[in-house]
């Protein structure tokens, strides 16, 4: 046992006069007794070889605040860097709700003293399945990655079938995730984009009976918005293959949903709404189906649904068809289910609140008309072409001819530029947002236009020709 | 407050936030993008989302906030199994700073050397306190962790050839259910030990499933009945015997922090919930967090980017080959790694060994206390201590009073109490499972003994006042049959109001049978 | 909740937070510096605080908090005369900041550029709406602001030699009580005009008030009626031409921004509340903050400190010899002006115009619906519009039924919503008084009036369920006779304490008694 | 009317159907109809001079952190500035609190529905009770300026005398409002200090029964702590005066409050128990008495007071004595009240309920170590002699000898050290609290030596002679 004289702010009963009262009321000489079941040569025995605590709050605050100092974040950096976490504005009122006690400390609460977190995730629910067009959104998984591996695993449950067909370009990191979580039961097959979307006569002819589904990314991993969906899904249809999106909910303001244009399973993350970028550590992946009870069986999450009470009128909520998941089932449950990413499912139901029909329709325009116009302003430099001519939302990717896209981003960070991520030798991926207002990608484009001058010739910058 | 659902708060019009309008010289170079969009792209009309104006959307949400209990408002010792702990305000406020908040994980890592030397100690002390040789922090929450767990498990073998030959994993009924569930979609046919008569691991039933095509145990230890294994040692190294890892699920290491570790067992891999053992809140459910700690063998398994550190730098680098690869986005719940320090290093090896001893004895000294009152009984392990938890039975009371463990837990409320009533598989009959943890004092603890004496003292008296409750929460008795009825469930607003009221979306469509292929 | 008092939380030996201990190396130094103390200076023991660990503290005051209504959970209508108007929630987030929560007013100024500029910037702006010439923002609340109306007032006059002659202050009975008690503080006599029939300012009355005498009239306008006195620059010219100042006291400008001016009308001083007009939160009753806005004239009598702007960077100087000094720490509650000016620049002119006319198209709308309500009636000025509040009367319900407003206003509170009850003086008989600002939608109009009805109702068919409301409050009927009698009102727990239960403090001790000069 | 397009998302009714339906209702063509009664020469009649808004939260955001981020607060400096404001560490629970919506919004409700406020209040009074050992404390008005004024204000009204004798160094700027605040009834005369504290003989040859209060201010504005107390209390008293104490209670757990030396009316700021400096604008006063009626009913502010309630065993809040204050009675009331500063005493009541007795003895003992051991290293510098040899709690002024106090702190200011406030030309005001290390006063005292060596020789420091 510590010693006695260890009391601390965080547990009560280190007051000495209460350890003595619980001990003396279960007949206890010391602690020890409890660890009965702990054989002594698994015991410990020592201290941890831990760092001296701080136990004082203010020495253990100035000890993390100065470590954080060093950090340097997109507010003092002018960035543009996307590839799967985005600089999209919150509004305070999503953080004041998200950081209420109630909400941030709550957990498995029941119906009735937790009426209120099954209310704001079922209107969560409903939020998304209006952007998405849908009649069933999951309570939230941990992140679009999950979403889309389950969302293809779904397809594989449904069908029976092996084999995947992937047609976008995706993020390689989300790629990993998917195929090391599917592949005991199904293997994917990329058909490479070609303009940046999908290939639909080489899709025609991989199809067959053996494709549990068509997988696609809109926008995809460079930001192109796929506008061949509804001969794709008439293909997989035809050759009876599920139709599983991945996607970034941001656009649909103005952009035709997934859903209305034939797909049956649309998945994807949504950090883009109402959560910081956070380093990349706060993600969370919907799961949206039509209300068709053999898709809905398949989803391994929860699913809060209303449902009426003793008082006619009143709303109670709960827990839609529980026995199908692993926490009821184990390993005959639908894959696995856990604490995954209910708060940040909550930020995005009070996001699109606030957003309203209109806040969405007008960031997506805003985002559609910045993307364009800063592909503009880069394909406009000498020795800069755009990777491709579809349509971007959010992002796009530059090829340099002259010069390396890691020098670029080097040379731009001297000015506290993040122009972007490489995603090769020569392609730089650069995403902007509401953050990002004309005069920054001004800026952006001049400090390219500086970089590609200083290596050949100052003085005498090259003439290009370049497609609008 | 009986509040409304968000959307019957919408008034035409109205404005929750403002968004920046395309800036004249965008619109000069661009045009109309959204006009020139490609057939079919653009959408009709708007989302059907409300109109609300923002005040109203707080007022909304804060209202629901109040109809909700955060563990900052109740003793919720009731949570068994979730080890709810006091989530340090310090804490929240620490991470609440634009420099971790506006970070983005692509950035020049000169300019996160900040966040990256957080994890990095984080994964030093996690090391430490599992005596593993290696951490990885990526795994966004406990499930998570079991299977980033099972998924090093498989490549492991994999690597040496024995991937096909083992295609079985076991674990014990008392382990937590994603263990089973994450190996199952691994590909492995599961095994279930059930314990002794006593209630403990039976390692003759171990050694008894176990064989050449045996890749991995994976248990919780202590279980969720608060028994620790005593021969958990011997179950490892029967595993190691024919060849299998054993994957630890600490779920429930609250109460042997500094006692004893994972890699003192023998394990090979095991995970930490930082959302549980280590503080950090559970966000309603979620985000969590996993710390997953391995031997030096299966370190080149663990999931990228790693955090190293080179001449006092903290520099990022891609897993190597034998990697499982990414299990999330970048560097895994980055909130939860500044939480998860900085508690740790309030309470430092003398804090979190006397955080593990209060947790034991104020879970000792609860036992005591609910056995005294009629109708409660603590199954196996009759008459021993136990770890910072137990799952109790009301059986006794049942087959007195025809009340359930359900119907209890539900009066709880009226009390300002609860617990959760998850307990499957249902081994224990009437089971509900208590774990005080350290952070409720003896008179909280004894609060919520007297509220558990009462219900029961009810059920025997008033029957009915139990069965019908609750009585005093926001919403009264609600009917679930409900949600078990595809015609009559309800999980969005746009199904209920399809379904209740034939009211069929403006965007809704009609979508194409995949008949043929599903009936398969 | 039935949450106990936080005394009654306490046990022996817990923490609810660390200190820092004494380093060594100090210690090595300095001593035992307690022991070292001179006699008599060293308490005994420590203060009867109580003992509580963290969890606990924080649980009492969120649960606490959760007893509380504040406007962003209610529809704050009833609180009128107060402007309750939506607190941005990016307002408080833009303050809490290092940069501000951290800052030192003795700092070097160019550390502190951001925060002087905040201030010179409000300052720029609240001259413009008030076409005043200087600005103030020292003034830590909205009756401190009416301080430092009087303060420059007196200051003024004694500047010419008139200290002595002018010794009396003009007000309305509507004005807000502070005008008449700040001036009596200051050392004038109060004379008060009541209204004309109409309910309007009697501008016969004042005059003949006036004299040589006066120092100034201080007003306010709109009053707490709502209504606007179209004479006002008769008033300030009647008052100019007799020597005396004219202050305007702008507590109830929420409904004239961008309308009409203090200064269009000719007054010398005026002050606005930032706390209410400017939408910075009320907290519980205070901070507040108010802006003094004065002529050229009266400039050089405003308090220090004060920033200039010399050559694109802020400074700070002390005020000049003819000013009333120091009102208040260092700027004022700079919390305010960052929120005040925040909430400025998110409207626009255009904005608040819209504001001030959204808030009278509000107030004349319920001004209808409530005249729609048997038993109720607004005073004065019959059949007229109002600016933004209206005072309203249930006498013709008190008549027919003898509830009194006070009883309806406590039954209120079981529906949700509830008003204030402070109307001194009371002048309109049975007074309630409703201000909706442009902050509520129209829904939340029609159910405050609905509610508002519906007690109506009750007081006519079930006068008792009003009586002995509230029915469903945290707190039952209290009895309030407890707190005006000096043997049973019990200001603190250790009062209440000794009183009830005959417990003395140890560290109570007998006061000498000051009988002789006391008496006098 | 501005245009029907101006919709916001402050203003529900800016939604145009709304505004329509709204002036359909009460039978208006325009909200110009309102204002009837404002005189057309009195109407403006163009736009205000404003700057154009913001209306996008994210564009005022950024603008308002741009301005901000000018700042450098005293986490990026080494500050020992106090002067009145001072940098004590603020427990995170104590923020949590008061920025709960519930707090932060609430303003007048009743005790019914306000009753957590109330009650929140009640046991802010009563926990400054027991540090100040005394049974009455007001609901917190502005600060500790107008706490101090309105003390002395009562004694004046108390006795109805007209002098007030200040024995003890107080903050000018504090002495500037207080003595414009009670000058229309009360004259201050100083008496000056000695060594510190109160000259208690000087005193006793002015009292008179004219006298309506002695002033003492402990700590004193140079952090002196007043020894002589029971001295000047037996001195006062014996004239008939009361004895009025300006304070700042942090050093109570281990110093006797006023009251026990024999206090009549104890008045100060409690900025320091659990506000931030807030540039100085987090302030708020407390004014204690006896539970005398006669002091009780000359105090202006509220006082929120328990209560029995139909429930027996059940507390209520009112407020006492309600008809004392200006609120019921205007000038006839006891001064004025008004929105003061109730949440400082809300944040300052859970302050000391985590600080316990035993969190504010060890802060008091390491302040009053601290402080000495700052004295003691300052002192030892050659041409550094300590301002007086009193007790000093958390702050002293030392003098220089061979240099002006300005060009100490210009020079530190250089190394990002804000040394103290300069109350002369050769006299600093140093402060140090629990935010200032050991370290860091070395690395204070290091630096002055620095300055002082620099102007004259830097290879030969001065020798001198000190006290301790």
């Amino acid at each position: 046992m510590t010693s006695e004289s260890f009391v601390h702010p965080y547990i009560p009963n280190t007051a000495p006069a209460s350890r003595e009262a619980m001990l003396a009321a279960v007949g206890a000489e010391s602690v020890e007794e409890f660890y009965a079941d702990v054989p002594p040569a698994l015991r410990l025995n020592r201290p941890l070889d831990l760092p001296a605590p701080l136990v004082a709050e203010q020495d253990l605050a100035r000890h993390v605040r100065g470590i954080l100092a060093s950090n340097r974040s997109t507010e003092e950096r002018l960035s543009f860097l996307g590839a799967g976490t985005y600089n999209h504005y919150v509004p305070a009122v999503v953080d004041e709700v998200i950081r209420r006690s109630e909400f941030l400390t709550a957990y498995a609460g029941e119906p009735y003293e937790d009426h209120g977190r099954f209310q704001a995730l079922f209107e969560y629910q409903s939020l998304m399945a209006e952007l998405l067009a849908m009649d069933v959104v999951n309570v939230p998984t941990y992140d679009g990655y999950q979403a889309t591996a389950t969302g293809l695993a779904m397809a594989g449950r449904l069908t029976g079938r092996g084999r995947v067909l992937l047609v976008s370009d995706v993020l390689p990191e989300k790629l990993s995730k998917v195929r090391d979580y599917i592949r005991a039961s199904l293997e994917i097959e990329t058909v490479p984009a070609t303009a940046g979307i999908a290939d639909v006569e080489v899709l025609r002819t991989l199809l067959d009976g053996e494709v549990a589904a068509v997988w696609i990314e809109t926008p995809s991993a460079t930001g192109a918005i796929e506008t061949g969906m509804p001969a794709i899904v008439e293909a997989a249809h035809e050759a009876g293959a599920i139709v599983v999106v991945g996607t970034d909910p941001i656009g649909y303001g103005v952009l035709t949903p997934p859903a209305v244009q034939g797909a049956d399973i649309v998945t994807g993350d949504i950090q883009s709404l109402g959560l910081h970028q956070w380093f990349g550590g706060a993600h969370a992946g919907f799961i949206a189906v039509h209300d068709d009870p053999r898709f809905v069986m398949e989803m391994p999450s929860r699913l809060f649904g209303l449902e009426s009470t003793d008082v006619p009128g009143e709303y109670g909520f709960g827990d839609v068809a529980y026995e199908r998941t692993s926490f009821a089932q184990r390993e005959e449950g639908k894959e696995w289910v856990g604490t995954a990413a209910a708060l940040w499912g909550i930020a995005s139901g009070v996001y699109l609140s606030l957003m309203g029909p209109a806040g969405m329709a007008e960031l997506g325009e805003l985002l559609l008309a910045r993307t364009r116009y800063a592909q503009q302003a880069l394909a406009a430099l000498p020795g800069v072409e755009l990777g491709d001519s579809a349509v971007h939302l959010r992002e796009f990717t530059v090829t340099f001819s002259g010069i390396r896209a890691v020098d670029v981003i080097t040379a731009l960070r001297g000015q506290g530029i993040e122009p972007g991520v490489a995603v090769d030798d020569h392609t730089l991926l650069v995403c902007v947002t509401e953050a990002t207002s004309a005069s920054d990608i001004d800026r952006l484009a001049a400090a390219i236009a500086g970089v590609i001058e200083a290596p050949t010739s100052p003085t005498s910058p090259l003439t290009k020709e370049h497609g609008a | 407050w009986n509040e409304p659902i968000i959307f019957e708060l919408s008034t035409p019009g109205e404005r929750g936030v403002s968004v920046p309008a395309v800036e004249q010289v965008v619109r000069d170079a661009v045009g109309d993008v959204v006009s020139a969009l490609p057939e079919g792209i653009r959408r009709p009309a708007p989302p059907a989302l409300p109109e609300i104006a923002q005040m109203r959307v707080l007022k909304h949400f804060l209202r629901l906030s109040q109809e909700n209990l955060g563990s900052d408002l109740n003793v919720d010792i009731g949570q068994g199994t979730c080890t709810i702990k006091y989530s340090p305000k310090i804490n929240d406020q620490l991470i609440e700073v634009p420099q971790l908040r506006a970070l983005h994980p692509a950035q020049d890592p000169a300019d996160t050397q900040g966040a990256l030397e957080l994890i990095w100690r984080l994964e030093q002390m996690m090391a430490e306190i599992s005596g593993m040789d290696a951490v990885s922090l990526a795994s966004p929450g406990g499930s998570a962790g079991i299977w980033t767990n099972i998924a090093m498990i498989r490549a492991f073998h994999e690597s040496r050839g024995e991937g096909d030959q083992r295609d079985e994993v076991i674990t014990t009924i008392f382990s937590h259910p994603s263990n089973a569930a994450a190996a199952k979609v691994a590909g492995y046919k599961i095994i279930t030990v059930y314990p002794d008569a006593d209630g403990y691991p039976d390692l003759e039933a171990l050694k008894a499933a176990l064989s050449e095509r045996t890749a991995a145990i994976m248990v919780t230890n202590p279980e969720d009945t608060g028994i620790y294994n005593p021969a958990i040692r011997e179950w490892v190294d029967a595993a190691h015997n024919v060849g299998a890892l054993a994957s630890y699920d600490q779920a429930n290491a609250a109460g042997i922090l500094g006692i004893t570790r994972a890699r003192d067992a023998g394990f090979d891999v095991c995970q930490f919930n930082l959302h549980k053992t280590f503080s950090a809140p559970h966000g309603s459910g979620g985000p969590g967090a996993a710390a997953n700690a391995v031997s030096a063998d299966l370190a080149p398994f663990l999931p990228g980017p790693r955090v190293e550190k080179v001449d006092g730098r903290f520099v990022v680098r891609e897993a190597g080959e034998l990697s499982i690869g990414h299990v999330a986005p970048a560097h895994g719940v980055i909130l939860h790694v500044v939480r998860a320090y900085s508690w740790i290093m309030a309470l430092g090896a003398e804090g979190l060994l006397t955080a593990s001893q209060i947790a034991v004895l104020n879970n000792n000294y609860l036992l005591k206390r609910v056995l005294q009152i009629p109708g409660a009984s603590a199954p196996y392990a009759s008459g021993r201590r136990r770890i910072e938890q137990v799952r109790y039975s009301w059986q006794e009371l049942f087959e007195d009073t025809g009340i359930t463990s359900e119907e209890i837990g539900i009066r709880m409320a009226d009390y300002g109490f609860h617990y959760w009533t998850s307990h499957h598989p249902y081994v224990v009959p009437q089971p509900f499972t208590l774990e005080p943890t350290e952070c409720y004092s003896k008179t909280e603890i004894d609060e919520y003994v007297a509220a558990l004496a009462a219900v029961a003292r009810e059920a025997r008296e008033d029957p009915e006042l139990v069965r019908s409750a609750p009585h005093n929460q926001t919403v009264h008795h609600t009917h679930h049959d409900d949600l078990d009825d595809p015609e009559r469930w309800a999980v969005t607003w746009r199904a209920y109001r399809r379904k209740y009221f034939g009211e069929v979306p403006a965007d809704a469509i009609d979508r194409p049978v995949l008949e043929e292929s599903l009936a398969s």
